[in-house]
């Protein structure tokens, strides 16, 4: 049992946080990053290519890094402590990790290079609209056609899928609308006539597009995982990035439980800083419970991302992603009403950070979602 | 002891319903149900309906328009309102500086003021908080130096709710510095067309352009403006702030929200069915619902006591209870509403400004996420929470 | 609408605080009445009998005194402001109840005049060890035998059983096991051979029983209310001791919002009062806000007892049952954490409250029991 | 970065589990499981049987019975019995004086009481509490006065653990009435046969014998039985307190507990299946588990902190945490088995004597609500978790 991170790894956590400060620091400046054509700053990512952060869940062999889910728990919760727009996770984690799990040979060899060299950007478009959280429920088709395959239908909410030079599309090729067999996974250029994108902003300050996919043919190279089997891939890429948003998830609660206590300290009403009121004191003692056991399980889901065994990381998984959503939905709560009026204004940084861990709360599945899981699996088992 | 409304008072219920059902024009109504955007004419429009029926102001002084309502009846009228999704008259007029006026002004005042605040000819905004005066209202700053028949006006005011909209301010000064905190203040209207004005917007999280900051640059009021007493501001607000302790609780808001709330939980597909077929969604709505009846029941109690006693002035514990509890209702209504939105809680469509292209996803979860944003504030402003709680421990259990 | 009490009912409500603050006033006495031969106190209870308490709810011509459900709420939150363990819930409410609502002309004349001069107790034996919460899950049988019926099987935790003089038992009469029709009431006499009992205390200070009915045989005019409809009366009787209860829970949870103020304000540490602890202090004030949203659905509860419609009253009682358990919860929980070590003895008072209250919350049914009644049903109407 | 336990470490996990499952008697460990009561004889047993193998006092000095264990693996020991419902060895023994004497005894007193308490030849109690002196420790009034070669001790401890079964007491005595609140206090042994004490039971509402109140009235004791320095016992106290940072959140015990909530639940009838067939109970159970495995992973975090560093003696907001959310899922775990048992929680047992009878309802169920009541204590003792809120703002906040 070891917590001590090596010494690339703290190499590598050093460079992040002073990438991202250098680039977040000051809070104007995401508005800045965010104004640009895509939504994000194309410099910055250019620099997280130069820094290896985008190959570094990939193997050596592939032309990565070959880092583990502890390498991106480190990036991404300083990307979280940021609050940073950039399209890490629709990218290096989810399409990415599709890549790299699901990939061929040849697909890895044609794509990781270009991710890790930032001139690829990729999307998951997946959820449907009449979907919520059932990962099985997929009503888009594909059908074969000549080596390769037609697809009808519509993505909603695909997280940086405006700005995607490639998606990862998920289509039934045989079953029912939420059968678990008979989903496979398709890799789509989305510059095909046959796809239409409608982008926009997303309420925590991302972006995000509906797709809609009107006979896009693709060939026979497009097809990743195994045809009809694409489930248990998804299912692994989703733990994948649910650990990440975890990680994320810490570095904003870490943001806001120290912006709250700074507050406290300088913030003075009936002539005292309200930091000595411990009433105060005891809700930002609460906060940094809450943020202590998050830190805990985004650590536990990291740890069990990786582990071959689909359904004790699904559990564990899941078991991660609730308490990230009490803790988040505790601490963001909790800043808004310390800090008062000033929390509430676009200005302010605290409001953002709340959206964002907000909107983590209902990524890939709300806290009920998860709960069923952990519950109709017979509760966590006893792994570490 | 009966919980149940008279047949006079069914009556009256049934008449209100009809009333702003009917006559509040249904777009207004949709406005408010979705959380979006209140143009100023729609809010004058609902106001002026109201009023025409005597219902903007039934609480004040007959002679300046109000109507001889019990106080169960008053209730009705708020919660018939709230259920049909009907803006309220504009608080800062009816409740707030409509009653100051009635009761502190001098006759010329009234007789200025008075109607024109009433049928929403001046727009009131209140100008009480400033950037370090939250929770202790007391310690505010900006400060008004009497000079040949004027008071000068220095400081800045923050958080002014529809500022923008306003003609005039009621506002607390500082009259006299040497004073204690509470003393040296005083009641102002001021004309928001004087030169050195200034109203900034705020925006909040939700992307609205709801409230404002204004500062005063050597503003000139006349001394006229005065209400009441020099120094004696602070008796005056106190009365404005406990005048309301009913509406408070906003449960005819909250109500109206849960209805909303099934009826959209019964067309979000889900497998097979529908989130409405899920019991434990239904679960969630039914602790909600319980939390609501509770508060409910609370509320027409204290309805009820005060209808034989006239309000002290000071803090009162009931009103401190309808606070926290209807805050968290509405904050736990809100949230129920972006959960069923589910992932269409995500994307972003400005408010103030609804483009003509079709909405992302269903049309009425693109509110779902702000107003649940925009609610957050409900337990910050009007005394944040904490505040209520020190007021139940010391006024009430006398900690 | 009208929230005062009439002058008779505040003749009652200062009668009632009265013989209780002079039984129970100093807790010893509390005590004493416990260690009774029945477990409390039959100079009490004739005491009741002269105040009118027993024949309270029953109508003026079967003996009574015509009390409605607001009635039986003063009497029960005076008795859950003293703790009082008399078997008024049981004999009154419950026993009572069932003669009250189901009882034929030939039975209320007999027993009710009994009941309200004190010399007859009642029970109602009803929940099976299998049945948990579930009212309509009965398996002890009443075939028939001649114009009567012969009764077998085993009732649990029937309160105040073990002191009672009369019971009303439910048995299938036909149908399955949890089937709603078939199910018939039957007044049995606990002193027949063929009925074992096994009284014990409760854990709150009160007193039950343990039944065994091994083919005690009943006479036609032992059957209350309609043969195999006995479920709908049931269910009233239930509603009606759930408003009941939810009483004696506003009345214990004052008794302990107030000792614990009393407590904040005597108890020094540190030098000061720790009700001068800002923390302490909104724990009190949320204590407070527990104890009235409980207090208006005991209220709302005793309005909807009498209603007609079953289906409105079910869901009104159930969601006052919800609202009593959660602020039971959280009063009996935070009066034993505020006052420290001193909750956590026999001796004083606070830890007998907070027993109660725990029984109470499990009293015909747990909030989740209630909470998907509620839900099964829609939701809340809008009956006020 | 690696959670998982290394080879070694999983090889010493199961010698310790085979360990107290095998060799400490069974029926001993039902009793635990159950929150059944332990007679001393029994807890004597299992003490000594854990002292044979090494592991009652692996962390003192070796040379007093001390094993070179590294702190993972002292958490492992500490898991395992916890997990196997293993009475712990007595804590004011081997946690408590134990370390104390080690620490800051001189040679005479460590040659005296270590080896008996190591081995439980010596049961001690802990004098610290006192009537008027609960969160607020320096608050304590029973005094010592020096004379010819004693201290006589007058004054009352209270909530003194198991002080019915004691020999010897550890105890803090005021010993210098003019000096500020927490110096002028002394560390003092006290035999517990010496004349002019009394012990008189607390029964608490779970109907138990745990504590006791002391009395001492001219209790004459040996000046040797000092502790260190006079007026220093404070010092030693704080490291007394310290010492202990990661058994506090007793997470073994609490998953125990787990486990055997469902394996009860699947033996309690609902309908036509078992309560374990509820996916609402589920939820629930499942809701506890996350939390406790945060706080299992917490504490791994502290224990390998630990690993690093020498305890402080300064309270920490690790040990903190660990406290609140420790004892806020022991007591959700105990109120799940309350609620598991259903009106069968209701029939009261003596649990100090279970008669030969058989029980009302299911064995099991006669100990949930006992153990339930029993254990709200766990947010009070040990400084209360307003205390441990206190000591995160104050000490690691900085507010």
């Amino acid at each position: 049992m070891d917590f001590d991170l090596s010494d690339e790894q703290r190499l590598l956590k050093d460079s992040v946080v002073r990438v991202v400060s250098d680039a977040y620091g000051a809070f104007e400046k995401r508005r800045e990053h965010q104004a640009g054509p895509r939504g994000w700053s194309e410099t910055l990512w250019t620099r997280y290519a130069e820094l290896g952060l985008l190959g570094l869940p990939f193997a050596e062999d592939d032309g990565g890094f070959g880092g583990s889910a502890i390498e991106t728990m480190i990036v991404m919760e300083a990307f979280g402590h940021g609050l940073v727009v950039e399209p890490y996770l629709a990218t290096v984690v989810l399409g990415g990790g599709f890549v790299r799990l699901g990939g061929s040979a040849a697909q890895r060899a044609r794509l990781i290079p270009r991710i890790a060299d930032g001139s690829l950007r990729m999307a998951f478009a997946h959820v449907e609209p009449q979907a919520r959280y059932h990962l099985a429920d997929v009503a888009t088709t594909a059908r074969p056609d000549g080596d390769g395959h037609v697809i009808h239908g519509a993505k909603g909410v695909v997280l940086h899928g405006d700005s995607a030079d490639l998606l990862v599309v998920s289509a039934r090729t045989a079953g029912g609308r939420r059968d678990r067999e008979g989903i496979s996974l398709f890799l789509v250029d989305p510059a095909a006539t046959e796809v239409t994108r409608r982008g926009y902003a997303t309420q925590d300050g991302l972006r995000a597009a509906e797709i809609r996919f009107d006979g896009v043919r693709v060939g026979a190279d497009a097809c990743i995982g195994r045809l009809d089997g694409g489930l248990a891939l998804i299912e692994r890429v989703v733990d994948t990035a649910l650990a990440a948003v975890a990680a994320e998830a810490v570095g904003a609660m870490e943001a806001l439980q120290l912006t709250t206590v700074e507050y406290l300290k300088t913030r003075k009403q009936f002539g005292v800083p309200i930091g000595s009121f411990q009433a105060l004191q005891h809700r930002a003692a609460d906060m940094l419970v809450a943020l202590e056991q998050a830190r805990s399980m985004a650590i536990y889901a990291a740890m069990m991302a990786d582990t071959t065994d689909a359904a004790e990381r699904r559990t564990a998984v899941a078991a991660a992603k609730v308490q990230i959503n009490e803790s988040a939905r505790m601490i963001g709560q909790a800043a808004v009403q310390l800090h008062g009026g000033i929390a509430m204004t676009q200005e302010y940084k605290v409001g953002h950070y709340f959206k964002r861990l907000t909107m983590i709360e209902n990524f890939f599945g709300d806290t009920d979602t998860h709960l069923r899981a952990i519950a109709a699996a017979g509760g966590l088992g006893d792994a570490a | 002891m009966d919980l149940r409304f008279t047949a006079e008072e069914i009556a009256f219920r049934d008449e209100a319903r009809a009333f702003f059902r009917e006559r509040i024009p249904a777009e207004i109504r949709r406005k408010v149900s979705e959380g979006r955007h209140l143009s100023k004419d729609d809010m004058v429009a609902a106001h002026r309906i109201m009023h025409a029926r005597g219902w903007a102001v039934p609480h004040w002084p007959k002679e300046w328009g109000g109507q001889d309502l019990s106080a169960v009846q008053r209730y009705i009228l708020n919660e018939e309102m709230q259920r049909a999704a009907v803006p309220p008259p504009l608080p800062f007029n009816v409740a707030m500086v409509g009653p100051v006026i009635a009761t502190f002004g001098n006759e010329a005042q009234k007789r200025r003021f008075l109607p024109p605040t009433a049928n929403l000819d001046i727009w009131w905004c209140q100008g009480f908080s400033e950037p370090g005066a939250g929770s202790d209202l007391a310690g505010l700053r900006t400060r008004a130096e009497r000079q040949d028949g004027h008071y000068v006006i220095n400081g800045q005011k923050a958080w002014t709710t529809l500022g923008q909209h306003a003609d005039w301010m009621f506002a607390l000064v500082r009259t006299d510095r040497e004073a204690k905190k509470q003393e040296g203040i005083s009641f102002l209207l001021i004309d928001m067309r004087t030169p050195g004005i200034t109203v900034r917007p705020t925006i909040t999280i939700d992307g609205t352009h709801e409230v404002n900051e204004i500062f005063f640059d050597d503003v000139k009021v006349p001394a006229e403006n005065l209400v009441g007493v020099e120094n004696r501001g602070w008796d005056y607000a106190k009365f404005l702030l406990a005048n309301e302790r009913t509406g408070i609780a906003r449960v005819g808001l909250s109500k109206e929200r849960i209805d909303r709330a099934k009826a959209l939980a019964q067309a979000v597909q889900v497998g097979d069915g529908t989130l409405w077929d899920d019991p434990d969604f239904r679960k969630r709505v039914a602790a909600i619902e319980v939390q609501l009846k509770a508060l409910e029941i609370t509320q027409l109690r204290v309805v009820a006591a005060a209808a034989r006693q006239k309000a002290s002035g000071k803090p009162d514990p009931a009103s401190s209870i309808l606070k926290i509890k209807g805050s968290e209702l509405q904050q736990a209504t809100t949230e129920l509403l972006k959960d069923i939105a589910g992932p269409y809680a995500l994307p972003l469509t400005d408010p103030d400004e609804l483009s003509n292209a079709p909405p992302v996803g269903p049309e009425w979860a693109a509110t779902a996420a702000p107003v649940y944003f925009n609610t957050r504030k409900v337990s910050i402003y009007g005394g944040s929470n904490e505040i209520q709680r020190n007021i139940i421990a010391k006024a009430f259990l006398g900690l």
